[in-house]
């Protein structure tokens, strides 16, 4: 027992146990119900956008990593998050090439060139989908690539007939059951509300997102929606089609979550979910989009670092009672 | 005292030589700078809506000011022999800020002969179809000074553009406006044209 | 309420940064650090309203009315550069805590795309004086919010292991094309 | 190694472990032949040294390297000293250590050295600095900083030791002896005792105000009682001697009582030993035994890559050598199998917020670590609130990206002093 | 002397290439790049008043007092900005409907400026051409360069003059569909990052 190697590292010597593989694999098993929703709903070919997206954004962690001659990172399943969140966000009919250029952007530009895990000061996915959205908007355009599909529902995408056709015209076309359970068209994984609430709660209940961020999101989103629709009704639409369709509840519970984008203090966490929600309704009722969720969180992601400044005072600082 | 003067004498020179160069380059540019101006920004929309006509609008247009802004207005004889006025006006709160549209007015129906869009900052293939594609415009023809110009959405008689809503709005809001105005200046519009 | 608007356009959606493209050298320039991006941010509101409103006195009475309007270029430079000097020299006499804060900007807006551009779409855009003031004051709000926003996320990418060639102003640039496309955002609001 | 529980809605959290109900006595550990002491001076080799390799030293001889040394321990045993050398510890520091060759057999039967005491502080620090237990004497008999408060820790600060819980059951008698001692000694006007809320602790002290403090970490750190119990905040950057309060440990309590009664010096420390299992014993050994004699006398055996923490979990520090030896202060010791270090690791921090929500002092050490990696100290310190940080080692107990938190904050105040100093030395 | 004319001339084509190496100028590289016809048209306006201001400078560097140096500078160099601005009018109007405002921010680009400071008051007129002409060379490749990049990424096609694309590539390969990304306005800064990211990379090696 002379010259024993003993191991000399440094305290504390426990740890929780928590690691970013634990954390990245509880948020895929969160995405679950919503993903296997949609892969039922649309069929082979989402499963096929999903699978490409989810491997093919691997491999660009891995190229960028060969190439830049670093440690091999793709064990954290950081980039296989980035995939699938992007993936559920694509129509299932998505071509092949907008999938691989979307995960190229996402990880390399959203992530690897800000120096990895934990540098990005945007959400990844969501600067993936903003390339995306800007270049190909065609293939956004969820009424035309569900043309070829036989829905037991109305199958027009619900916020892009609010924005065509106004409040007045859509009233009763979506009810809330049908939204709820994934009776629209839309994204791979943003359709089935129930799905993405469920998730959701996990990953609270799991500690993994912080339950500031999609409460007050989606209070934001109830009380802008709400107060447009009480100024007039006709033009503009209640909660309901806000909150349950496009991509809202996957922004609430898996986009504005997003942690090294997002705030970590209380307050801050506060006003970044509530005004990400505004500025989503805004987008929708008097701006250009007929979402806006991805703008709405990029532009949030931009406030995120002077937000944040707001927290509680440290231990004895400014004291001087020495 | 020699440095402060030499200082003003320098500065002094070097503007007026500045100032006599630019106002020779610009008596030489100036007329070909307004054929210029007319020929690729306006007439080309001109044609488009009047088709062939027998005067000069270029020559014969004329100002009204109105609400503190000038507005130009050109008149033409069209083939049938009819009189009517073209003028620009600008659409508030396009997909990349206002858009510019010309509408020509017949002095004697007062129907729309037709509209187009000249400047505008759309997204090629969205909102720029508005100028490309003249089908959205189109809807503005033979529609008199009473039609409700605005979008379906708003209660309205004009379709949007699909996936661009937006730029409809806007150049709705123009031909809406080109309507009040043209109601408003009309006598002072025919006392010019004479 | 037209004022509102122009105020709300000429912030958000024709932000002078990031929809526009003026003034990107300071933008670049100044916001490695919170600090000296706030400084900037200052500067150019005050000498951009005040660059705003002689220039329109200087178009509307002078070049307007002498019919010289192609020496708008010459004249607004001059004017402006002449008030950055003027405006250094009388902070320095009298103000001096304000220009210990703002001195080291003012040289730096001489050369300054957005005073220069704010000036002339104030023209450009037939803005009454009223209006030229509003937009100025907005346009020059909207350039420090920008360079605020931009500061406060570089901030954090100077501490991140950012990869060698992308260091410093190549992953500036890319940060700028996000929050740029970030404040696509407004598109379409007023 | 305590793992997340399944539901995490609400922070984790730690308690301090309770001594059970009635200890039975610890176990003593047989003086071994070589001890070795610690002396927190280094050598300097242009000086004439006082001891030297070979000398015979007395048990209870106060040893110093220099005439003008203001450091020195005290030999546990009478024998000859067979070794003096460098030893370098955290932060690259150097200090000395001897080591001592018992005069085999008659080590038990000799009795140690008897002071010309007077009741005064000057008088106690003079012998008993290296007490079991370590009282703070070289503090409270100082000039520069005013003590007016005493508090008496009656609970150990890191989670799973309970020496100071066992010597509260224990000897609770020989703590109100050390109590009035140490009033008598240093004249300071107000005394106050902290004991674990849960720990069952019969009769009264009189005139002592007792503080019954939380079973949940860290709330008997200084900093946590000080806010808890004394109502003061401690300024960012400064000890809670700055603030005229001192902790003394009860062990050191009862050391000074014995000491004072005996008018010698005691060499007895009490350490609560935690094994690979977690299987908590509690031993008595002189001080200066290297561990390796306890690790025998209890077949725990150490493999390559385990882990001997000197310390609890939470705050300690591991040492490269199971000859280290028992020290004063050494309150506990942690083997860990090498099956279940936690890993760290060099990611960075992934802003998950988990360090936000549990630390105490309200340190942002997502942004901290940032700076800290970037090596920008006096940022971390003005804008970042390095200095607020009171030590707790919670925020990397739960960090996700297993950063060494808790490591790098030590290592930014360390350089951060090491920067300042040289500041005030080029002003 | 030819030997460090020649050096003057080529410096800004490599070693001093705006805004790659001298990170200045930014607005009109930003805004303009759209297409490469737009960039060859800015870069030959930049060029021409870098010259002649250069020229200007050089020939009045003994005249001019240094305090009101600044002063005289702006105007030399407003003074060929504007007769670019009304010779473009004139003659090539659909260009400069599409530079619009950057043609006479040309007056406030820093190089040009800076130029004049750095190098001009101080050097031959000879040289002080030649410097002009490097940078102003390198400033139009770089523009150019930058957007042939964005244009043939976003929209597909390449246009040197005259609004006609020589290269399209829904011709070349029909399945393309142009990354409309890179001709929009984030698209600018981002392609410009990469490719300083590129430039630095090569420097590098
Ligand atoms: C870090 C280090 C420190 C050592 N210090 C001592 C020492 O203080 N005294 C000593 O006798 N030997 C010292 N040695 C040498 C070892 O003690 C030597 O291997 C030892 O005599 C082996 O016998 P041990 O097993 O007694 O118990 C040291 C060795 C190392 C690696
Ligand atoms: C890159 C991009 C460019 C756009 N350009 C325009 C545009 O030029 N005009 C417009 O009205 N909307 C534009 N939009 C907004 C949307 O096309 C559209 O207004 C919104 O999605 C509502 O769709 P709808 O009109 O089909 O209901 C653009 C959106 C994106 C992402
Ligand atoms: C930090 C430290 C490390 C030591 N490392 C060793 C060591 O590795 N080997 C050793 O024999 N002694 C070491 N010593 C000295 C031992 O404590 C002591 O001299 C040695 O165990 C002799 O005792 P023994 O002969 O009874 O075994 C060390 C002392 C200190 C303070
Ligand atoms: C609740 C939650 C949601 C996440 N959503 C995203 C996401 O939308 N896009 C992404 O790139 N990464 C996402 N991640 C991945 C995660 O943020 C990443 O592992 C680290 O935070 C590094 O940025 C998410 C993580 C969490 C905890
Ligand atoms: S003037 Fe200032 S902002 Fe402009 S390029 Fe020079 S240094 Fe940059
Ligand atoms: S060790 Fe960490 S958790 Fe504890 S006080 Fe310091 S910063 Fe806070
Ligand atoms: S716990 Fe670790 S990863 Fe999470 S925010 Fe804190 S330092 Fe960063
Ligand atoms: S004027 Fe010059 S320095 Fe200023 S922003 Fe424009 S190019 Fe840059
Ligand atoms: S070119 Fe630099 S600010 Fe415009």
């Amino acid at each position: 027992m002379t010259n024993n190697k003993l191991t000399v590292s440094h305290a504390p010597f426990w740890h929780d146990g928590d690691s970013l593989f634990q954390m990245n694999l509880n948020i895929m098993i969160a995405t679950l119900p919503a993903v296997i929703f949609g892969i039922i709903q649309f069929g082979a070919p989402a499963f096929g956008v999903l699978a490409l997206s989810l491997s093919s954004a691997m491999v660009w962690e891995l190229i960028m990593n060969v190439i830049s001659k670093k440690k091999i990172s793709i064990g954290d399943l950081d980039s296989a998050v980035i995939g699938l969140i992007f993936g559920m966000m694509l129509p299932a009919t998505s071509p092949w090439w907008l999938v691989v250029t979307g995960t190229f952007v996402a990880v390399i530009i959203g992530k690897m060139i800000f120096g990895g895990i934990g540098a990005n000061p945007f959400n990844p996915a969501l600067v993936g989908m903003a390339f995306l959205m800007l270049s190909w908007k065609v293939f956004f355009d969820f009424d035309a690539a569900y043309v070829n599909y036989e829905f037991d529902f109305t199958a027009l995408a619900p916020l892009a007939a609010l924005k065509f056709q106004g409040a007045y015209e859509v009233a009763g076309v979506f009810p809330m059951s049908d939204l709820i359970m994934g009776k629209q068209v839309g994204a791979i994984g943003s359709t089935f509300g129930l799905g993405l609430i469920i998730g959701g709660i996990y990953l609270i209940l799991r500690g993994y997102i912080r339950w500031e961020i999609p409460v007050s999101f989606i209070v934001g989103i109830i009380v802008t929606a709400l107060a447009f629709s009480m100024a007039n009704p006709d033009t503009y639409a209640g909660p309901v089609i806000h909150l349950f369709s496009g991509y809202t509840l996957i922004g609430a519970f898996f986009l504005a979550t997003e942690n090294s984008s997002s705030p970590v203090n209380r307050i801050p966490m506060l006003i970044y979910g509530f005004s990400a929600a505004v500025m989503i309704i805004l987008m929708r009722n008097i701006g250009a989009y007929a979402d806006g969720t991805v703008l709405a969180i990029l532009l949030l992601n931009v406030v995120n670092p002077l937000i944040d400044i707001i927290r509680p005072k440290a231990l004895g600082k400014g004291v001087n009672n020495a | 005292m020699r440095e402060m003067m030499s200082m003003i004498i320098v500065l002094t020179v070097l503007t007026a030589v500045s100032g006599g160069l630019l106002a020779s380059v610009k008596s030489g540019t100036e007329d070909r700078i307004e054929q210029q101006i007319f020929k690729f920004q306006l007439a080309p929309a001109m044609n488009d809506i009047f088709g062939k006509v027998s005067n000069d609008p270029a020559k014969e247009k004329f100002e009204i000011e109105h609400e503190g802004i000038k507005y130009k207005f050109f008149p033409a004889k069209l083939e049938d022999g009819s009189k009517a006025v073209a003028f620009q006006t600008k659409g508030k709160g396009g997909y990349g800020g206002d858009v510019g549209l010309m509408v020509g007015i017949d002095l004697d129906s007062d129907q729309i002969v037709a509209a187009r869009v000249t400047t505008h900052s759309e997204t090629p293939g969205l909102g720029a179809r508005a100028k490309d594609d003249p089908e959205f415009v189109s809807q503005f023809e033979e529609k008199t000074m009473d039609a409700n110009l605005a979008l379906k959405g708003q209660g309205g008689s004009i379709d949007a553009m699909s996936g661009a809503t937006i730029t409809s709005q806007a150049v709705t809001l123009a031909a809406i406006q080109a309507q009040d105005l043209y109601k408003k200046l009309k006598p002072e519009i025919l006392k010019q044209i004479k | 309420m037209e004022y509102f608007e122009i105020f709300i356009a000429g912030v958000f959606i024709n932000n002078i940064l990031l929809a526009q493209f003026l003034g990107n050298c300071p933008f670049l320039g100044t916001s490695k650090k919170m600090e000296t991006a706030v400084g900037m941010a200052m500067a150019v509101i005050f000498v951009l309203v005040m660059a705003g409103m002689i220039t329109w006195i200087v178009d509307t009475y002078l070049l307007k009315a002498l019919d010289v309007e192609y020496l708008r270029t010459v004249s607004f430079i001059l004017v402006i550069a002449s008030l950055v000097q003027f405006v250094e020299m009388f902070l320095k006499k009298s103000i001096p805590g304000l220009y210990a804060g703002l001195g080291i900007f003012l040289p730096l807006i001489t050369t300054n795309c957005a005073v220069m551009g704010a000036c002339l779409l104030n023209i450009s855009n037939e803005y009454s004086f009223l209006g030229a003031l509003v937009s100025s004051f907005s346009y020059a709000v909207g350039f420090g919010l920008a360079l605020i926003l931009f500061a406060g996320v570089r901030e954090r990418i100077n501490l991140a292991r950012v990869p060698k060639p992308l260091q410093d102003t190549s992953i500036a640039l890319v940060t700028a094309g996000v929050i740029a496309l970030t404040f696509m955002s407004f598109k379409g609001m007023v | 190694m305590i793992k997340r529980s399944f539901f995490t809605l609400t922070k984790p959290r730690l308690s301090y472990d309770l001594v059970e109900p009635d200890p039975k006595e610890s176990e003593p550990i047989p003086i071994p032949s070589n001890l070795t002491l610690l002396l927190n001076e280094p050598i300097d080799n242009t000086r004439q040294a006082l001891i030297k390799k070979g000398d015979a030293v007395e048990k209870g001889e106060k040893l110093r390297l220099y005439n003008q040394s203001t450091e020195y321990t005290i030999s546990p045993v009478a024998g000859t000293i067979s070794a003096i050398d460098t030893y370098s510890d955290d932060f690259g520091s150097t200090s000395t250590y001897l080591v001592i060759k018992s005069n085999q057999g008659q080590t038990t039967q000799t009795n140690s050295i008897t002071y010309d005491l007077k009741d005064d502080i000057a008088s106690a620090d003079e012998y008993f600095r290296t007490l079991p237990g370590a009282p703070p004497l070289k503090i409270l008999a100082s000039d520069d900083v005013k003590i007016n408060t005493i508090v008496i820790t009656c609970s150990d600060m890191d989670l799973l030791s309970t020496t100071n819980q066992y010597i509260t059951l224990k000897f609770l008698d020989e703590i109100k002896e050390g109590a009035k001692v140490l009033k008598k000694i240093t004249h300071v006007p107000k005394l106050c005792i902290m004991v674990p809320e849960s720990l069952n602790v019969q009769g009264k002290f009189d005139s002592i105000q007792v503080f019954k403090t939380s079973m949940e970490y860290p709330s008997n750190l200084p900093a946590m009682i000080l806010k808890d119990h004394l109502s003061m905040i401690l300024p960012a950057g400064k000890a809670p001697e700055d603030m005229g309060v001192s902790f003394i440990s009860a062990e050191a309590v009862v050391s000074l009582a014995n000491a004072y009664k005996t008018k010698s010096a005691g060499f007895e420390k009490i350490l609560t030993v935690i094994g690979k299992q977690g299987t908590q014993y509690r031993i008595k050994a002189t001080i200066g035994t290297p561990l390796r004699k306890i690790f025998n006398a209890f077949n725990i055996h150490i493999n390559e890559q385990d882990r001997i923490v000197i310390g609890g979990p939470m705050k300690g520090f591991a040492t490269y050598t199971p000859h280290h030896p028992v020290q004063p202060d050494m309150d506990t010791v942690m083997i860990q199998d090498r099956d279940i270090i936690p890993e760290l690791s060099d990611n960075p921090c992934v802003n998950c917020g988990n360090c936000i929500r549990i630390c105490p002092a309200n340190v942002p050490v997502n942004i901290l670590v940032r700076y800290l990696e970037a090596d920008q100290y006096e940022e971390a310190a003005d804008k970042y609130d390095l200095e607020s940080c009171i030590e707790c080692g919670l925020c990397a107990y739960t960090c996700t990206a297993r950063i060494p938190l808790y490591q790098y904050i030590r290592l930014g105040k360390h350089e951060l002093f090491k920067l300042r100093a040289l500041e005030t030395a080029n002003d | 002397m030819a030997q460090s004319l020649a050096k003057e001339f080529t410096k800004g084509l490599w070693a001093e290439i705006p805004p790659f190496r001298l990170v200045l100028g930014l607005c009109p590289v930003l805004a303009v790049t759209k297409t490469v016809e737009n960039g060859l048209g800015m870069g030959i306006a930049t060029t021409f008043v870098l010259v002649f201001s250069n020229l200007l400078v050089s020939l009045l560097r003994n005249v001019i007092p240094s305090k009101v140096r600044i002063a005289c500078y702006i105007v030399i160099i407003a003074t060929f900005v504007t007769i670019v601005e009304l010779v473009m009018q004139a003659y090539t109007y659909p260009l400069f409907l599409k530079l619009g405002i950057f043609i006479p921010l040309i007056v406030v680009n820093c190089i040009v400026l800076g130029r004049a400071e750095a190098f001009a008051s101080k050097n031959s007129p000879v040289m002080s051409v030649a410097d002009g002409m490097g940078i102003g060379i390198g400033f139009t490749l770089s523009l150019a360069a930058l957007g042939a990049v964005r244009e043939i990424l976003g929209a597909g096609t390449i246009t040197i003059w005259g609004g006609n694309s020589v290269f399209d590539m829904a011709t070349s390969f029909p399945g393309f569909n142009p990354f409309t990304f890179m001709v929009e306005a984030p698209g600018a800064f981002v392609a410009l990052g990469l490719m300083l990211a590129i430039m630095n990379l090569i420097g590098e090696k």
